[in-house]
């Protein structure tokens, strides 16, 4: 069995995000994501989508290192100065990790 | 005195109590709790309700009829969030995004608001409780001021290429809306399939509206209370404003519906949809086209202030008002 | 002969059918699935409809005939966790937090039992069919059974001051349970309103109300049906327990319900009351303050063997038991 | 003339209409949203009501008007799956799995082509809108299609062990469905609670009935709307194949029927149930007995072709012919 | 305080395969599962929940070395192939180590 | 691009916790936290959630080093005796680091 490490990113963010952020991390490269519904408290006070139950969305996606980068890039440049989102990176073990480059 | 009656009347309403209620549940931090798929279904029911039974009614109205009242709304649509912006730019003192929000939100319509002043009229003895079958037109009208105010707000700052395009995206989501859609939609069922179609179907969109409109208004309550624990941190002037505002659009809203030829319980919809400030469709419009504007003001505003005033002391006021001027102006 | 008609007829209810309904989908593992949302939904309007239709009746009543049946509601909140708790400590061999969170169970309400009791009063023909408004009143009261078991327990437990804390909450929480709001909301909304305001939301709070509880019953068979799975592993002590204290329980409810002066309508619903077994407020409140306790027990017996056994024969047998006392008591 | 009244009846009806709102909202790619929990909830609900409906007008009905209407369902059950394989092996050129699992959609039921042709029914006016009461055991037999393509699949692919043991557990899954146990377990409930349990229900399984479907097809709408997009994909085989078979086994589902001594509305509802593509337990069958099969082609052409087809065109059709039909026998 | 290594493996697929992939972890020594639903898109097309909302599930099991790779295995030998099914294996730290394997 | 590594700590528990475990993270000195619902098995029994759709709370924190090893311990003193509860942590990277510590 082959194992090869790609980066999983996660993205968590106020809900009227979710289009753009896809329409982004396919931008940047990524070949599919996950959403789940998820919901949570940061650093920054309410935000719009908060009180219909505050909920966020919650993106994960399996993609290269190089991707990874440009999405976290973007998140920085576009959606951390006025959004609530955040965003963090792992390492993870797939079986055809062509599928996800 | 005989307003005093009225207001009396629409505080021991069963829509009222049930708001407070709602309000009184959170204020005690009990767990009541309406799950959202179903507050999500009803406010689809109640939208698509108010648009068949319009429709139904519909018949035999002529387009003249309707042209002065539509009117009366663009202009109510574009005239709100302009002099809403204008204010809270000078003596408010925001900033350009936070005006355009807060503006988009007080120019365009609650459904709660607008749900809430129907029902007002239902529960008039018969006789007294009918109003102009198109008005869920005019309230999908009124819509269109949040796209007004955003725009002004774009103007004033100089767009970039790509915030325009989100005020694209904004314009056809505004457009394509939920409220829109239902209320159109129903209209068109409505019209189409008549009082004898309508006969089948309304177990569910006529005599069961009220007790459903009852159960919403107690999630409604909920939300109001959780903003009203922050109605500190909006400060003195959004204060004033949220409370003042909505009566004086009222007012507007009424006294125009009148000069253009409606009834006097059609002219009170449209002084309540006027008054009213939207708390679903706005936040997510401002918030995709000025993130930088601060959620905290307008959903505390409108969700926290503006719609429990409304609902409580509101609507009886616009009603009273539109009877007044009504009788004021029949008496010319 | 009469009472083996009564059983019959309870045994053919829509009621029972949905819920045997219910216990034979999940035994033969079929995907029959109504969503967790809409189940929170229906409870919190089934509870508010009590409340309200409550209410409406309220006026009329006074003080005085409200407070015997209220101050008898009490003393069975403080008695039968007491007595529970005792019984499960002795004979039951229970370590104390085990028999504080059963105890909490069988002192406290089921709300669908209580519903299904009301609805079982409701079937009856017209002029039988009526009892005391303030009913829903009591069963709030007797929510109290929880506070009192946990208390029992703490004290014997000697307790250490982070636990008292969590006590405190407890009380805060069934204090301002869902129940306890809705009931006691609904019940003020219905004083409020009277007659006229009802008659308008009635469609939704009062001629819907019988069909939406069948569809509930569907999904409580079904929750029953999955405890009745785990039913050997609570062992022959809990299963004679959870058959035969619901029924002693009755037994008291009913006759200190008609020496308090309640009609035997109104003490055959308190009986009914005494005799549920919570299945929502109780675990969440037990498991806060001990977790040590074994959720399985606790759980199944109530879940899967009271609630059953109340619905099916119970409600019949507490009906009979009312009628022949106050025939006996009439008698003296 | 009749006919195209009858076609034009129906196109106005508010659940067609209701529909195409459905459709129209997703095209222009509008945000109505009706929760997953609620639509999951409404589906046991029509499916409940059909079958309770049934129940308590089944009394009266011997077993022997049941048998012959009940063995052309079974034959119609492993009929129609079969020569579907056969046409999509042929012509269609599919390979095993696909052209199985395409049969097992088609040799099953809608649930809202059956729930819509029933509503056809009723909409008639007072003594034209009867069928017989057993019809929702018609529709739980028919269910038996699903497995009969899956066993056809099987057989020509000469399963392994394990495949065998998945559809082994397919069999049980269909047979303990969903829709199988709400439509028979209503029956046998309304057969029990009879006219006179019925009636403190009837508000919400009766009366509201036809006003939830309405709000159902808003829904069913969408869905379809969002296949139709795909429409291209499935090709011109698949486009013909989903427009003209149903249209085919409506045609010999109502002729079948009258020949079994069904009444015309009788007929015309086993034409609908034949004629109908499943599109909820199919896919699901398939997806885990032939994963080699691609959902795109039977997803799309069930419920993007198929279910707008029949409840648009279909069943005016279905209707007239079986009127013929029955005319035309009458008179041999 | 003592942490060990242990495996998280994440398995993202259509809900027809739920109870099966249960039965199959199961079978390979998991002792534990968590389930969330989520809803995504990938290289596949539409599959057959798709049109119940897009809905997937997520598997999440906390195992030793061994049983993730008999995980990984199974799910390449009889998922990959014919279902829509991704599944990714991380190193998580826990305190009491002996309850997962 | 700065990445800087922070502890990511999942906690997976019955829902009657969820109050009080949140109150436990911000006491042991997380930022924030985002939460989903989820349901699973684990060696214990039934729970009193359980009837209610099996439901579980998950709850994730990015957190300092620091603060993920209280976490642990809070958990291990006071939860994992008597609740059905999992906790695990893993390393992610982020952005801007001093958000979460
Ligand atoms: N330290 C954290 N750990 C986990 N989730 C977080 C954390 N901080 C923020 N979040 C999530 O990110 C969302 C936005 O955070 P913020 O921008 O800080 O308001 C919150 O609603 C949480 O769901
Ligand atoms: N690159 C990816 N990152 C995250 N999730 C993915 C990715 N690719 C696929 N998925 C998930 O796995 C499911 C099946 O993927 P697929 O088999 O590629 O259609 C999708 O519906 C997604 O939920
Ligand atoms: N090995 C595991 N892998 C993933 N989740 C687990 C595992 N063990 C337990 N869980 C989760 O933690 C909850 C409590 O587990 P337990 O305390 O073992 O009953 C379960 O309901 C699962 O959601
Ligand atoms: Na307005
Ligand atoms: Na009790
Ligand atoms: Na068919």
């Amino acid at each position: 069995m082959k194992l090869t490490t790609v980066r999983l990113v996660t993205i968590i963010a106020e809900p009227v995000l979710k289009d753009r952020l896809l329409h982004e991390i396919h931008a940047c490269g990524a070949q599919g994501y996950t959403i789940s519904e998820v919901h949570g408290e940061g650093t920054r006070g309410i935000h719009a989508g908060q009180w219909q139950g505050g909920g966020n969305v919650k993106i994960e996606t399996l993609v290269s290192s190089d991707v990874a980068d440009r999405i976290m890039n973007a998140m920085a440049n576009h959606y951390f100065p006025n959004y609530a989102v955040i965003a963090y990176i792992s390492d993870v073990q797939v079986m055809r990790g062509d599928k996800f480059v | 005195m005989d307003t005093i009656e009225i207001i009396r009347g629409n505080l021991l309403s069963p829509l009222v109590l049930a708001f407070v209620l709602g309000i009184v549940a959170t204020l005690i931090r009990s767990e009541v709790e309406i799950p959202e798929p179903i507050i999500k279904a009803i406010s689809v029911y109640l939208l698509f309700s108010i648009g068949l039974n319009g429709g139904v009614e519909l018949a035999g109205t002529t387009f003249s009829e309707f042209l002065l009242p539509a009117l009366v709304t663009i202009a109510l649509a574009i005239a709100v969030p302009t002099w809403c912006y204008l204010i809270l730019r000078g003596p408010g003192r925001f900033d350009i995004p936070n005006a355009a929000g807060i503006a988009a939100h007080y120019g365009s319509v609650s459904s709660v608001t607008f749900v809430a002043g129907i029902s007002f009229i239902e529960r008039l003895p018969d006789g007294q409780n009918t109003f102009e079958a198109f008005i869920p037109a005019l309230a999908a009208l009124m819509e269109w001021g949040i796209i007004v105010a955003l725009f002004i707000g774009r103007w004033r700052m100089g767009a970039t290429q790509s915030q325009n395009s989100e005020l694209g995206r904004v314009i056809r989501d505004t457009l394509t809306g939920r409220s829109v859609v239902l209320l159109l939609g129903g209209l068109l069922i409505g019209v189409i399939i008549g009082e004898q179609g309508f006969a089948r179907i309304k177990p569910l969109y006529g005599d069961l509206f009220r007790g459903v409109l009852v159960f919403f208004l107690i999630e409604m309550g909920m939300l109001a209370g959780r903003q009203l624990r922050d109605f500190v941190k909006v400060g003195p002037f959004m204060a004033v404003f949220g409370t003042v505002m909505p009566l004086i659009h009222g007012i507007v809203g009424v006294s125009l519906g009148l000069l253009a030829g409606l009834s006097p319980n059609g002219a009170f919809i449209l002084g309540a949809i006027t008054a009213s400030a939207s708390y679903i469709d706005a936040p997510a419009a401002v918030r995709a086209t000025f993130p930088q504007a601060n959620p905290s003001v307008y959903l505390t505003s409108s969700l926290g202030i503006t719609l429990p005033m409304n609902l409580i002391i509101g609507l009886p006021l616009y009603y009273e008002y539109a009877r007044w001027l009504s009788a004021a102006l029949g008496r010319m």
